[in-house]
């Protein structure tokens, strides 16, 4: 773009290396009523101008990684573990000033509630500005320029005159476009969008989710997006990791979790949702009970408690030993079950296919 | 989820369509804007519902959906009379009820039931499970035969709660549990009619997916209709028989469930509908996607002639001339407000 | 003060002892209303429970008042001007300061607290009657502003329309008086008025009830703009409404709905009230528009003491560190209760 | 803008009537006649309808206070007085003082010097220690400083002042003598120069300041915490804005902005006379004078000094409002 020029270190000294990867990640909190174990071991790779999609219900884990990948948890009482690589820089163990250098710059985040996640007392313009400029040793007039720029790409009419509005002055859907004007301020590598489009209406989303892809491809950035709403995963991203109760218990490339899932939960969520597309008179295939409290854990698998196919594990140990991470196959498709992976895909053609 | 029971829905929806029960003409509410030194005195309206006619049958289900600011809860509200509509008329099971008094609207309450979207807010927290459930009894006078607090635990029974949670408090249920207390209590009177107020949209993925389908149980037991009020075009054509859908405080197309997902006419539903994104990559690398513009208009201000005429891309001048009435077209039952209307293959 | 806030808070008292406090932690927690998780909490503060005692101590002075002035035996009117010895207690030439003891007040082993200047009264039977007149009129004044911005707000935040602007209006025009100089100023008006009215002598019960009524009615305006506030918002929350489609009235809603949500404001604001009456109470006998001779009140103790800080501090320094003790134990007291009360207390 | 501070002005004027009419009505509406509180003890028959000629007395309730609102609102003030002894009582005028027959207007103008930088010396006081410790409190939350800052706060708020006031007379002029005893005449400050003045309102102001920086204290605390929650300071770290930055720019600013009002409305109700201090103090201010004026039953004297306050309080409504428009960009004035 123009005088932001991200200080991306020559390619071939991180050849091989995946732009972003995070490590086993962990994050606790300790409470009045107990520790929660918000994260519990979070792995993924995600490469520039690629979308990796975070899919789990409340409670998951999901927001809470997307602001560890930001150090957003350096100073409060959470406990940050594991590793995250961004182009070469570990994260977790880098200090809060050059946590605060990477912010805004080389990572950018895209809040749920565009609302509240703006400062109600200053224009939107000078919010924007004020991005650019503590990153960049510039004139006051080029981050002008630059918002408004930004602000007539991402849609926003006559961008001159509402560089001078105030937040509450846009409708939501503008205000989620500004939202993101700011995040591309600095050009960022990689956006984390957390629930971008949760409190839109649905025609919005729709505009606001293909300016995501238009502007993608013209910045190449990676997105991480984190959303439960699989529609939105169907449509926006190419690798996803499905989270429950802190942990991954699946990931893959988007078909592989949608046309070939292996872990019971993820079969759930798939049955749970009604189809805009087909008429299902027929039952929704719900996942009994309740997720699980992140205080008290479930030994052995997390979803164990909910699950109905723990009948198919030789030795019955669900409850008792937490399955790992395994690879299937040649491709990236990750599941954490105890049941193997013959008969998971035999239960999944015969008995859940069928019924989605 | 055998094949049998989806063929028993089946014909249940058939046989939907029992004798009238709830039926509403040009109903109409508009919310005063007032200015004024020292008298206040109105200077415009917010024109939140503008003529709406919808019926619902016995043993129905009618999804009316649309974006925020369409009016479809208000609707909802008047419909169970907690708002006084301005104008238009509601009639319950041949009774005109619209502007019946506190007393007079008594007797009727007992028929019409609500379920509300946020279980957090529509619960008491300050009072126990079995107080809440037990209150449709304690205000309406009715004596259970087996005595409340036998009756209040049939139904949390019935609904898929612990009996012997009756004592306990909301905060200490989950989001879904909650969300069944709330069932309960609609249920408690037996009514003929619950209006349901995006009762799924505050909750997770896979709980949503339980209250529906306790929903879709109880209306077959008790043969109850629901006015099923939503967003979520996915869940409406999941639920209900028929459909309307509101725009700007009118209903712009209404027809029978998959006539409408099918054979949509009217553009501002074939954009709502095109906008939906699937749960499935490769339809969705397929989809063609109308893109609409803007934002929905104020409703202080509603465009004159059609109201979607600012968004659409088929608008001439007719369409800031004249307003479009809801007209027949298609199927038996399949209406649509629009000059210019067409079928199209969006979803 | 300790008695009304259990009550309040656990109607049924069926609480768990300690030791099952513990295990409910530890395990589940059933069937605990949110008024008893805020005991539970409450009753595992140190200093709420300090505090609790030194105010039970002090409604216990105020309540039996006569029995503990008969331990030394000097009513809070009576003159003393000899010990029993039969010496002078005060020293008549010297303007009638007291002779002898701690810092020139006369404290002895019959006057533990000292004796006034001039008329000789034992201090300490003095600090404790006033303790009664404090806590009695604070008291009084509480529950009638409370009662009264409780009902006003809740119905101008229920009812709305016209009975809303008018309270509303009325609400802002209470707020606007200058209130401590209206106060002032009132008081004594009101006391003639009564009895000239009432046909009751302006004496000292007649000037409690005066000041009871004139804190209470200036005190409620605050309260019930917070309550009708309260009010609007609940009335808009879901339960509310769902308590509506069923055919309940106002009566139902306002007193079985809205009034329990209200129950943990008023109860804040009932413990940061008292104490600011306690302080009023004083303020105003201080001033002498308030509690008149003979009857004691620390206000007044303070006003008379305040001529002779130079030759007898410690006259002073008594019923300024009983109403300095008493207020601070009630403000620690209504911190408590709005920690405890206070949901997101704990998380974060 | 306009529009609004008009509405906002009849309003005033509206509650300031309804005031004025409440206190008036109460106070003459007792049943000591004021006739007998002016004669005092040599009153007889003659003199009681002499008095009575004089003040009008006699003349309905109503009408009397038609005439005192006509004194306040006629540019040319009023006449006061019987037949043959009428004097001109000038706009604004409060009436005469039944005490000393000095017309109330002339002694509260006398009075307010002293009441306005009493006010004033201590808002600055509480406004800065209040704020300052708030912040640091709620920056360090859970840190020794916060637990003593809101000890300190605790104990603020619980000291009475008229406990507060005394122990600082004692300890500083009495027992440490480093300050003289509050000689009335070095209430002003050019006549006596800064080093007498600051001697004479030191203590004052601290005793004054007290509570409210207590209260500041806490407010402040409170309000920084909970905006330092808000999502737009998480959105302002996550732009990679210095701490510095999101502290004082982004939170400071919403956390003051509720201060901002009640400062407003603190400063307009002590304009009005800080009684307690002043008595303890023996300070010459409006509060003095009141307190006087209803121990001696000078009901003209109180009247005007309820109504002066209470237009502090009332116009203080109206700044507050407007400023917080200023700040909250939301507020529109309507």
């Amino acid at each position: 773009m123009t005088e932001s020029v991200t200080s991306a270190p020559p390619a071939d000294t991180r050849a091989g290396k995946p732009f972003l990867e995070v490590k086993d990640l962990q994050v606790h909190f300790p409470t009045d009523d107990g520790l929660v174990k918000a994260v519990n071991g979070l792995n993924f790779t995600l490469e520039r101008g690629k979308t990796l999609g975070i899919v789990g219900e409340s409670g998951s884990g999901k927001s809470v990684s997307s602001l560890a990948i930001m150090g957003l948890h350096k100073g409060s009482k959470a406990k940050v573990s594991g590793e995250i690589w961004l182009d070469g820089a570990e994260l977790v163990s880098m200090s809060v000033p050059e946590m605060r250098a990477l912010r805004g710059q080389q990572v950018a985040m895209i809040f749920q509630d565009p609302l509240s996640a703006m400062h109600p007392f200053y224009r939107v313009g000078d919010q924007l500005t004020e991005a650019f400029l503590v990153h960049n040793n510039a004139p006051k007039a080029v981050a002008k320029k630059r918002a408004v720029e930004l602000l007539d790409r991402v849609g926003i009419p006559s961008p001159d005159k509402r560089f001078f509005d105030y937040p509450h002055q846009f409708s939501g859907g503008m205000r989620q476009r500004a939202m993101i004007a700011m995040a591309l301020m600095c050009d960022p590598a990689l956006l984390i969008a957390d629930e971008p489009t949760t409190a839109l209406d649905v025609t919005v989303q729709a505009q606001i989710l293909d300016l995501m892809k238009d502007l993608q491809k013209e910045f190449n950035s990676a997105i991480i997006l984190i959303t439960h709403d699989l529609g939105v995963v169907a449509k926006m991203t190419e690798n996803v990791v499905v989270m429950y109760g802190g942990r991954v218990v699946e990931s893959g490339n988007v078909r592989d979790i949608f046309y070939r899932p292996e872990m019971p939960y993820t079969w759930g969520l798939l049955g749970s949702i009604p189809r805009v597309n087909r008429s299902g008179d027929g039952r929704l295939k719900s996942i009994r009970g309740t997720p699980p409290s992140l205080i008290n854990l479930p030994k052995g698998c997390p979803f164990q408690p909910r699950c109905d196919y723990q009948e198919h594990v030789e030795g019955a140990n669900c409850a008792t030993e937490l399955p790992e991470l395994l690879q299937i196959g040649q491709e990236q498709h990750r599941v954490r079950c105890h049941i193997n992976s013959e008969q998971r895909k035999q239960l999944f053609t015969e008995q859940i296919k069928p019924s989605l | 989820m055998s094949t049998t029971t989806s063929a028993e829905q089946a014909t249940g929806k058939q046989a939907a369509g029992g004798e009238l029960l709830l039926e509403t003409r040009g109903l109409q509410r508009y919310f005063p804007v007032t200015q004024g030194i020292i008298f206040q005195k109105q200077t415009g309206a917010v024109k939140a519902v503008d003529g709406v006619d919808l019926s619902i049958r016995a043993g129905e289900t009618l999804g009316v959906v649309g974006e925020s600011g369409c009016g479809k809860t208000t609707t909802g509200r008047l419909v169970t009379r907690l708002d006084e509509p301005t104008g238009g008329t509601i009639s319950f099971m041949g009774s005109d009820i619209t502007h019946l008094n506190r007393a007079r609207m008594r007797p009727f309450r007992r028929e019409i039931q609500m379920i509300f979207q946020d279980p957090f807010s529509s619960l008491n927290p300050r009072q126990t499970v079995g107080t809440i459930i037990g209150a449709p009894f304690d205000i309406q006078k009715v004596k259970s035969e087996t005595g409340t607090k036998k009756a209040v635990q049939t139904l949390m029974e019935r609904v898929g709660l612990n009996p012997e949670h009756y004592n306990r408090y909301p905060h200490e249920f989950s989001g879904g549990q909650r969300q069944r207390i709330g069932v309960a209590r609609a249920l408690a009177l037996r009514p003929k009619l619950i209006v349901c107020d995006e009762p799924v949209s505050a909750l997770d993925v896979s709980i949503q997916a339980q209250i529906v389908n306790l929903l879709e149980d109880l209306q077959e037991e008790f043969d109850l209709a629901y006015l099923f009020i939503a967003h979520d075009l996915s869940v409406i054509r999941h639920i209900s028989d028929r459909v309307a859908v509101m725009y700007l405080g009118k209903v712009v197309e209404t027809a029978d469930r998959d006539e409408l997902y099918n054979h949509a006419r009217h553009p501002y539903t074939h954009a709502l509908l095109s906008a939906v994104p699937e749960a499935d990559p490769d339809a969705e690398e397929r989809r063609e996607r109308i893109r609409l513009t803007g934002d929905v208009p104020s409703p202080l201000n509603p465009p004159s002639g059609c109201r979607f005429r600012t968004r659409c891309w088929k608008a001439q001048e007719i369409c800031a001339a004249e307003e479009p009435p809801l007209m027949q077209i298609g199927a038996p039952g399949h209406q649509a407000a629009c000059h210019f209307p067409e079928e199209r293959d969006v979803v | 003060m300790t008695l009304g806030v259990s009550e309040t808070q656990s109607p049924d008292e069926g609480l768990p002892t300690d030791a099952l406090v513990e295990t409910a932690e530890a395990k589940e927690i059933e069937g605990r209303s949110p008024g008893e998780i805020a005991w539970a909490r409450l009753r595992r503060d140190k200093i709420a429970i300090a505090s609790a005692i030194v105010i039970l101590l002090i409604i216990l002075v105020a309540l039996f008042a006569p029995l503990i002035v008969k331990l030394n035996g000097f009513p809070p009117d009576q003159f003393n001007k000899l010990n029993a010895n039969g010496d002078p207690l005060l020293n008549t030439r010297d303007g009638g300061i007291p002779i002898g003891g701690l810092w020139g007040s006369g404290t002895s082993s019959e006057h533990w607290l000292g004796v006034e200047p001039q008329n000789g009264r034992d201090v300490f039977s003095r600090l404790v009657y006033g303790t009664r007149v404090s806590l009695l009129v604070a008291l009084g004044g509480t529950i009638i502003a409370v009662v009264l911005g409780t009902v006003i707000g809740m119905v101008s935040g229920y009812f709305g329309g016209w009975v809303d602007t008018l309270l509303s209006r009325l609400m802002d025009i209470m707020l606007s008086f200058p209130s401590l100089l209206f106060v002032m100023a009132l008081t004594p008006v009101v006391a003639s008025r009564g009895q000239d009215l009432l046909g009751i002598p302006d004496d000292n019960k007649l000037r409690m009830g005066v000041l009871m009524f004139v804190l209470g009615f200036f005190g409620w305006a605050y309260l019930a703009r917070i309550v009708r506030g309260q009010t609007l918002s609940l009335r808009e929350r879901e339960f509310v409404e769902a308590a509506r489609s069923l055919g309940a009235g106002p009566n139902y809603v306002l007193f079985r709905q809205v009034l329990p949500n209200l129950l943990p404001t008023l109860l804040v604001y009932t413990t940061l009230l008292l104490p600011t009456n306690i302080t009023a109470e004083a303020a105003l006998s201080f001033l002498g528009v308030g509690i008149k001779e003979p009857t004691a009140s620390w206000g007044r103790m303070i006003a008379d003491a305040s001529a002779w800080i130079e030759s007898n501090p410690l006259y002073l320094f008594f019923p300024g560190t009983a109403l300095f003790i008493t207020v601070l134990a009630f403000n620690l007291l209504g911190d408590s209760v709005r920690d405890a009360l206070d949901p997101r207390a704990g998380r974060s | 803008m306009g529009r609004y501070l008009i509405r906002r002005l009849i309003q005033a004027v509206f509650v300031l009537l309804v005031i004025s009419a409440i206190t008036f009505f109460l106070f003459w509406a007792t049943p000591a006649n004021p006739a007998l509180l002016i004669c005092g003890r040599n009153c007889n028959a003659e003199t009681v309808a002499q008095v009575n000629a004089t003040y009008g007395f006699d003349k309905p309730l109503v009408v009397q206070y038609g005439q005192y609102m006509q004194g306040l609102v006629s540019p040319g003030g009023r006449t006061i007085g019987s037949e043959g002894n009428e004097r001109n009582c000038a706009w604004p005028c409060f009436g005469e003082s039944y005490q000393n027959g000095i017309p109330v207007w002339n002694s509260i103008k006398d009075a307010f010097p002293a009441t306005l930088w009493l006010a004033l010396g201590a808002a600055v006081l509480w406004l800065l220690s209040g704020v300052m410790l708030g912040l640091i409190a709620a920056l360090r939350k859970g840190k020794f400083i916060d637990k003593f800052s809101v000890g300190l706060a605790l104990f603020g708020v619980s000291f009475p002042t008229i406990v507060f006031g005394y122990l600082l007379l004692f300890l500083f002029i009495v027992k440490l003598k480093w300050i003289p005893f509050p000689d009335t005449a070095n209430a002003a400050l050019f006549t006596v120069g800064p080093v007498k003045w600051l001697q004479f309102y030191i203590l004052p102001w601290i005793t004054l300041a007290l509570v409210f920086a207590a209260l500041y204290t806490r407010i402040t605390r409170a309000n920084m915490i909970d905006t330092m929650n808000e999502d737009y300071i998480r959105t302002a770290r996550a732009k990679g804005l210095g701490e510095r930055t999101v502290v004082f720019k982004h939170g400071l600013r919403s956390a003051l902005t509720p201060i901002v009002t009640i400062f407003g409305l603190d400063v307009g109700g002590l304009l009005g006379g800080a009684v307690i201090t002043e008595q303890i103090f023996s300070i010459t201010g409006l509060g003095k004078f009141s307190i006087d004026s209803v121990l001696s039953n000078d009901l003209p004297a109180i009247m005007g000094v309820v109504l002066f306050a209470a237009i502090f309080v009332v116009l203080a409504n109206i700044v507050v409002d407007v400023l917080y428009a200023v700040i909250d960009p939301r507020v529109r004035l309507s």
